[in-house]
């Protein structure tokens, strides 16, 4: 089954809507699913092996951070009645709650989140939204931005080197280093700035205008809404009034 | 059809209270004709660049401007006020920034231009095959924009320039950083579209324009020193000793000798 | 006061070196041009120099003080790097504090006059009270360049010094080079264009795939054309033309 | 979207506006690493999102904000984009601030930005409280729980927590973006739309 990027968006819908709704044990049960979908189903597998990998390690560490926070609460929220005693440390009940309710809440989300984004390239994002009437300046400053992030830690590091060279105390106490902050920041914008003259010149000399002149021929979208959609899209709503129908 | 363009007496200041980049300046180019601005830096080569193709009256808000302008039929007072794509188009010194990074081809970052003209899909891809094939880039048209040589880029820039097919195309300082191939590669691109194109060009020092100019304009500090035919330029350049600094006039002399058998006298 | 490199090498974790078993003595009042391909390891040569990279083997003695022990802030005052791009280090608001920044961190006696005669070295004394963004990219260049000399080190580096400057500012380059050299100052200088440096430099080094290749007076410049072309370095045309028509390779 | 915002958000985002704000967003993205590099205690994953206020507008820096969070979310960490809201709130206030002039001298903008600090963390208590219990998995974590453990109710003890960071991390960027604007040449402030915003005290001087 291949399933398009309306789809999958309004599949991450209906499951964030789903993390806030729903009691833990189903959130669980919802991540075990999407595991095993990821695995399962063309569309939702990883595009790339760094992305399959990032998808392994930021979940691991939030199983782990889930469990110690869950931990903590137990230890520090004292409501509800004491589950367990040891050497002077009890663990209540409310706060184990508290710490399973938000932290399976936050599996569903990142989970969610991680392969909508692990498995669709950022192009298919941006064209669908373009096609439902995202202003061009938007999708475009989302293009541009995925660029500069690309390039921002070699040129961070040059001024860093550059800096240092002259003489910048960047590793000395606290408050030069915040003077030293100014040195490294006051560069990379004015740079930027430059830059950002330039490329709007070129820009607007190929015909960018702000005032929108939209191709209107842009491939046509064939149906937006499939079946599968609007049942994602009900979901949603469904999950919405979740609390009311579990009463 | 190849615009004449006309410039008479253009003042031009980027603030009330700034120093003038022009003073009373007038200029004819012919149309079809392959200019070369010549001057030391400072001389206001790309201001004159940038007003031509409107993005100085689009973008610099608080420049004063006085004078008229002649683009073909269009006639402007003072300047442009817009840019003016597609009939004019600009090449910018530095490639990397005329590159937009907003698509992952080199095929879709030309394609983008047209994205702005209403052009049916299928026209938009043609006439992004013939200029990439025109300008040798067809194998590269897969890849992605920016990883590609510093010569290949330019190439990229200026494919996505000509692409709207401008009836003026003027360029930056286009010989900077290009080793020898690619500006022989340069040269009989520009050369191919003098018919029906305006061609203006700046050069720091002439290598570039030499051969491929008809005319040359020297600029210093704002005025004009010279405007004439190739031939002209060479008789003229001895009298132009007062009127430069002295190291640019040394420079362009330098750089007479080994061409001057060319030029049929 | 001298630097030295002992059997010094570098690599980025997880890669081939960058350099490797780099011997070398830079005495006080020396000129070394360093040549090489884009990846023979120039850039990481400079950023050893300064203590910024430490090597994993050898050692690097700058003033008779180890790069690896002692910090970066205290070999600034001996070596002064200065890197490519002008827009990695201008941040002030004008020419004349932007120069002043060097000498005021490493605490000069007298920073505004270091930044005075900076300036007036490098033709620039007209802009100091410009933004640095004011500047032609070529001035802004040199006004890099005179922030290294305004920081008063004896060692100036400098990676591809003349790179985007045109034949006026080259001029003055060369002078301040000159006076600076006369005055005792020593230079490393990193660059391709051999053309401006062959004739000023006292020495030259030629790095290959991380390696010295040649490393030797500039009167050696036979064996140097030797060695570069193996190493896909060629002389620029002007000199291998000179002894075709009866020069010397190098104007003395 | 109404014609006058949509005006305004062309104007803002014209030729040099659009790159400069997705150099914005980079910038907030990224800032992290400079701060890190330095070892300094702050975020200021907001000085891309004044910036932009300051020099494009109210509508450019919503945008920037907006976002910068729902790039880390899909970049890094989803739980971010929860808090879209707020950055859109520090956005339109920034521009509305710059618009008022509080960036022209720097007692004016430290205090904008405590102000800022204040509302930003206002807003962000609800959402971290009630869709995260308070929990962001980072050191500031165990503050909340510290104040909880002393009786406060978690949105108290997660708006004290923002209360303790958010002022001093937010007086930081206003200054900084204070005194870069302030020390940029007429030249380049003159091609962005909110230009005005520092000009005027500029070319009073």
């Amino acid at each position: 089954m291949q399933l398009r990027v309306p789809e999958k968006l309004a599949m991450t819908l209906c499951l964030l809507v789903t993390s806030l709704t729903a009691p833990p044990h189903l959130s669980l049960a919802l991540v075990t699913l999407m595991l095993i979908a990821r695995r399962a189903i063309p569309g939702l597998r990883p595009m790339d092996n760094p992305t399959a990998r990032r998808f392994r390690t930021v979940l691991g560490f939030l199983l782990g951070g889930a469990i110690i926070m869950t931990f903590l609460n137990g230890v520090l929220i004292r409501e509800g009645p004491i589950l367990f005693q040891w050497a002077g440390i009890s663990l209540y009940d409310g706060g184990i709650e508290f710490g399973v309710r938000t932290g399976s809440r936050l599996l569903l989300m990142t989970s969610a989140l991680l392969i909508l984004f692990g498995s669709t390239p950022l192009s298919g994002i941006t064209t669908f939204l373009h096609q439902i009437g995202v202003p061009i300046q938007i999708v475009m400053t989302i293009h541009l931005t995925v660029h500069f992030v690309a390039s921002m830690p070699s040129r961070i590091e040059r001024i860093y080197s550059a800096q240092e060279a002259r003489g910048a105390p960047l590793r000395a106490h606290s408050l030069s280093r915040m003077f030293s902050l100014m040195s490294i920041l006051s560069p990379l914008i004015l740079s930027s700035i430059v830059e950002s003259i330039e490329r709007g010149k070129a820009l607007e000399l190929r015909g960018y205008s702000s005032a929108p002149r939209r191709a209107d021929d842009t491939v046509p979208f064939s149906s937006p809404y499939s079946i599968l959609t609007i049942c994602f899209l009900l979901l949603s709503i469904a999950a919405l009034l979740l609390p009311w129908l579990l009463g | 059809m190849a615009p004449r363009i006309t410039i008479d007496n253009l003042a031009y200041r980027y603030f009330a209270a700034g120093n003038p980049v022009f003073v009373g300046l007038s200029l004819e180019i012919p149309p079809g004709t392959c200019c070369a601005v010549l001057g030391p830096t400072g001389a206001g080569k790309t201001t004159l660049l940038e007003i031509l193709s409107g993005i100085a009256g689009s973008q610099c808000k608080t420049s004063v401007a006085e004078g008229i302008i002649q683009i073909g039929e269009n006639q402007y007072e003072p300047i442009p006020k817009a840019t003016l794509f597609p009939g004019v188009g600009l090449l910018l010194q530095d490639p990397d920034v005329q590159i937009s990074g907003i698509r992952d081809t080199v095929a879709a970052e030309v394609e983008f231009t047209l994205e702005q003209l209403s052009i049916s899909a299928t026209d938009r891809q043609r006439r992004v095959r013939d200029i990439l094939a025109d300008l040798g880039l067809s194998p590269l048209s897969q890849r992605h924009p920016l990883g590609v040589s510093g010569g290949e880029r330019q190439r990229i820039a200026l494919a996505s320039v000509l692409v709207a097919s401008p009836s003026l195309l003027l360029l930056d300082e286009p010989a900077n950083a290009l080793d020898s191939r690619s500006q022989h590669l340069l040269k009989g691109i520009l050369r191919s579209r003098k018919e029906t194109t305006t061609i203006i060009l700046t050069d720091y020092s002439i290598d570039f324009a030499l051969g491929l100019a008809d005319m040359f304009v020297v600029l210093a500090a704002g005025r004009l020193v010279f405007q004439g035919t190739s031939t002209d330029f060479f008789k003229a350049l001895v009298s132009m000793q007062d009127l430069l600094p002295i190291e640019y006039w040394k420079l362009l002399q330098s750089r007479l000798p080994k061409t001057r058998v060319r030029i049929p006298l | 006061m001298s630097i030295a490199l002992q059997s010094a090498g570098f690599s980025y974790p997880g890669s081939a070196p960058a350099l490797r078993d780099i011997s070398l003595e830079v005495p006080s009042g020396d000129f070394l041009l360093v040549t090489g391909h884009n990846g023979a390891g120039k850039s990481s040569l400079l950023r050893l120099l300064n203590g910024m990279l430490k090597p994993n083997t050898g050692c690097i003695l700058i003033d008779g003080r180890d790069t690896k022990t002692t910090p970066v802030s205290s070999l600034a005052p001996v070596v002064s790097v200065t890197f490519q791009h002008p827009g990695d280090q201008i941040f002030a608001s004008t020419v004349f504090d932007e120069v002043r920044f060097g000498p005021r961190q490493l605490h000069r006696p007298d920073p505004d006059r270091d930044c005075r005669e900076a300036l007036v070295l490098l033709g620039l004394e007209s802009f100091s009270s410009s933004h640095p963004y004011d500047l032609s990219p070529a001035n802004r260049k040199l006004l890099t360049i005179a922030s290294a000399v305004a920081s008063g080190s004896p060692y100036l580096a400098f990676d591809e010094p003349t790179v985007n400057l045109s034949q006026p500012e080259r001029v003055k380059l060369s002078s301040m080079l000159h006076r600076l050299g006369d005055a005792g100052r020593s230079f490393i200088i990193v660059s391709h264009d051999l053309e401006f440096f062959l004739p000023i430099a006292k020495r030259i080094l030629l790095l290959h795939a991380g390696r010295i290749s040649f490393l030797g007076d500039r009167r050696d410049i036979q064996r140097y054309e030797n060695l570069a072309r193996k190493a896909g370095v060629r002389l620029p045309h002007s000199f291998r033309l000179r002894p075709h028509v009866g020069l010397p390779l190098l104007p003395d | 979207m109404s014609s006058r915002i949509r005006h305004q958000f062309d104007r803002e985002l014209d030729g040099a506006g659009l790159p400069f704000v997705a150099f914005c967003i980079a910038l907030n993205l990224t800032v992290g690493q400079i701060t890190a590099a330095l070892k300094l205690p702050l975020y200021l994953d907001s000085v891309g999102t004044v910036l932009a206020a300051v020099l494009c507008g109210p509508l450019s820096a919503i945008l920037a904000g907006a976002l910068s969070n729902i790039l880390a979310g899909a970049f890094g960490n989803p739980s971010m984009m929860f808090f879209v809201p707020v950055v859109i709130v520090i956005g339109a206030f920034s521009g509305y601030l710059a618009k008022r002039g509080w960036f022209r001298s720097w007692y004016l903008a430290a205090a904008g930005g405590v102000l800022q600090g204040v509302l930003a963390a206002a807003v962000s208590a609800p959402i971290a409280a009630f869709l995260f219990g308070g929990v962001m998995f980072a050191g500031t974590d165990v503050l909340v729980l510290y104040f909880r453990s002393v009786g406060n109710t978690l949105l108290q003890s997660v708006f004290y927590q923002g209360l303790s960071s958010d002022p001093v991390d937010k007086i930081v960027t206003y200054l900084l973006v204070y005194f870069i604007c302030r020390n940029l040449p007429l030249r380049l402030l003159q091609r962005f739309h909110g230009g005005n915003n520092i000009l005027a005290s500029k070319t009073a001087q």
